[in-house]
């Protein structure tokens, strides 16, 4: 019987290692898998390149793990927030590496590695310095950069309900990166507020099938933290 | 002269924004023109974090932060609006089905070309979010903006100092005095506000005007 | 207010264009817009170029097109079929253009073209005949094929229900080529088995949001045809 | 020499699907692989149609011409499964997140190059469907083949004289008197069947051969 669950956010991430690639979903607070980042911070491994679309503010998640000197690099289109210090104190320390990435080429560039693909042309970044030292071609009358595929060795994401296979459904905005980082990880390991029935999930309206995720979790979010 | 607020901006934009279209607002300044949108008008709000059918503030009691807007403040859908992933969402952007983004600007040069992310002062953070995919994606690019810094520096110009957004995609520029639209030919007045003279405007911006101000 | 709603396929096809490219979904019977395709061999344009999975079978539908010689141009990944005869008699009268392409590289092309991207690396077809001609590159040791984006000026397509504004659902299967042809085409005409009320599709079940959508057509599809 | 019916080479290539698996079944005779899969393991079927979790075919009364399978024969849909587009499902295959793909061919070379779309022959219409993505994409690709033609050439070549579908991405080759593995080193036969010698199984098929048969 194919079996997805796991008891805990801890079993879930027991082989994170040192030097992993992770991404975290999320967009303000909808869609953070808050639980499974704290529990990425108690299970210990360091020397992480985290993908996200911000860089972690205020004291807890991508921040703590900031603090603790545990990222090498961050991946992401909007590192700099109300509460960012962790992130900007490393960074001016030159203790982590940023590669800022406009919001719209990291999203192509996970669906690329997700979809198999070598490389991509995106219009986004033409002419710019985020675009320097890239190659460039003129297509069809209009200028593109060369941007190559985000894959990653985990992503940690966030559904509204899963199942043991592995389905998964949102809730709201907070879907936004979970479908197409669960495609670009090689492990995807999900929280959910319920896990249901096979079956249950309709098939019209599941969003992630659980082809794209190794491991579903339930976890009973906190009262929803004030988005900074 | 008499400059306008930054709602009388917000409601002149929204004067411009067509039945049916699908706009995209900028975080800050931006979001007012949801405020100002005609009521006889169906528009439709698409947000970048993947939302289309985006409606006004909820209650307070209503908050639900898996329900925000780009700039993290909680938002309502209306009845047809949908949810998809970020993928989806700047798909749209990118593929040029989003009609009119709006956005805030540091600087915009007369041939359209937009400077909105980043100051490129030394020891700034960096950041970028959808900026550039707007830029580069929506058929029509509005910047809002004072024409004037508080020292007095046109951001109207020749070419832009600071790190560019995009290349020549601004298509209209809404200030406080007047109404420029953009292109490969340079900078159109095509309104102005608070008595100005076309001269008095060159003057202020210090780059070349051509007017196509209603006769 | 905004209605994308049409009384009838004639009037939805109104404006179809001689030298119009013009997207069909469907595979097998599953996703075909008959109704639609009906409408446009009796609307008259030609010099048509057609993008589906097939190339037409039997006597109605894109065969029809064919046997009326009205198609300049097939882009397919299997144009052979059970009864695809109006096709290969064109084709090897040499009065159709084919356009052989793998399934995935017409489905990634067409959503190259929705995305706005101006190219992609992709490893299908690599070595092989689909891909003579063409750029090729290694990327992280592995060989890649430069495929451009595929759009078109109409896309017809069926949902199972649609609203006012474009939004659209579809039916098991028949989803196929629906929502990424949707998003690659100028005009994008939908029909569909039922028409509702704003609000009543559910907002996390849209599959197609209807922004990528023009017009929409009520037709009750005649008893399913018998897939060739 | 006894050689195996198709269905006991569907028995076969079922045995060697474990648990859990993602699996593609191409069009024809490795569509019979389904009718064989182990009771006691759950694995789940794909269908480049957009589909997961595909079931047996329906009774005749339930035939769905919606839910039909790359075939265009009516299945059903188990629970757990679900519906997706055509970008999607081959993501699934490109993307490398179908774990087995089994294949018909024409010919395989001994290096796992594979050759099963076209014959190449003057006249004929070429067709290839998802064949190529699903070579290339598959994390391993099982071809499933009588070993000889009907006029008695091997279709284990050195190197394929028909087009190709993909360049060495064959890992596995069924075939009704031997199983093979292949790589960048050749052709390893790991089972045989009937009775045959290595000697006389080289002599057949003209190419180098080497035993990984258990001892």
């Amino acid at each position: 019987m194919i079996d997805k669950r796991y008891e805990s956010a801890r079993e879930a991430l027991h082989d994170v290692f040192d030097g992993a690639s992770i991404m975290i979903s999320g967009f303000g607070d909808a869609g953070v898998p808050h639980e499974l980042v704290d529990a990425l911070v108690d299970q210990g491994a360091t020397d992480l390149t985290v993908i996200s679309n911000n860089a972690g503010g205020g004291e807890i998640g991508i921040a703590a793990l900031m603090k603790m000197k545990r990222v090498r690099k961050v991946i992401c289109s909007f590192p700099r927030m109300a509460a960012s210090h962790h992130f900007e104190e490393r960074y001016r320390a030159g203790e982590v590496e940023l590669e800022l990435v406009p919001q719209g080429n990291l999203a192509c560039r996970i669906q690329a590695a997700g979809a198999g693909l070598g490389a991509v042309f995106t219009p986004t970044g033409y002419g710019t310095l985020l675009s320097e030292g890239k190659e460039t071609r003129e297509i069809d009358g209009r200028m593109y950069v060369l941007e190559y595929p985000i894959k990653a060795d985990f992503a940690l994401i966030k559904g509204l309900a899963g199942d043991r296979w592995g389905n998964l459904i949102y809730r709201k905005a907070a879907r936004n990166f979970g479908p197409i980082m669960a495609m670009a990880a090689a492990t995807t390991i999900a929280q959910v507020s319920d896990i249901v029935e096979l079956g249950h999930l309709d098939p019209e309206a599941i969003v992630t099938p659980g082809i794209f995720v190794k491991r579903v979790v339930r976890l009973t979010p906190a009262a929803s933290a004030i988005s900074a | 002269m008499q400059r306008m607020t930054r709602e009388q901006m917000a409601a002149r934009v929204a004067q411009d924004i067509p039945e049916g279209a699908y706009v995209n607002l900028g975080i800050g300044v931006p979001t007012l023109v949801a405020n100002f949108l005609p009521a006889d008008r169906e528009i439709v709000l698409q947000s970048e974090n993947g939302i289309l059918g985006m409606g006004p503030a909820p209650a307070e009691a209503e908050t639900d932060w898996d329900l925000i807007n780009a700039g993290k403040q909680p938002v309502t859908l209306l009845a047809g609006g949908a949810f998809f992933h970020h993928g989806d969402s700047f798909a749209m952007m990118r593929g040029s089905h989003i009609d009119i983004c709006v956005l805030g600007a540091f600087q915009v040069s007369v041939t359209g070309d937009l400077a909105n992310w980043h100051t490129g002062a030394p020891g700034a953070i960096p950041a970028v979010g959808g900026a550039m995919d707007l830029a580069v994606g929506a058929k029509q690019v509005f910047v809002m903006m004072d024409l004037m810094t508080k020292t007095g520096e046109s951001k109207l110009v020749p070419i832009c100092s600071y790190p560019l957004t995009g290349i020549g995609c601004v298509t209209r520029l809404y200030t406080d005095v007047a109404i420029f639209e953009l292109g490969p030919q340079g900078a159109d007045v095509i309104e102005m506000h608070g008595g100005l003279s076309l001269a008095e405007l060159e003057a202020m911006t210090g780059v070349p005007l051509r007017s196509r101000l209603p006769a």
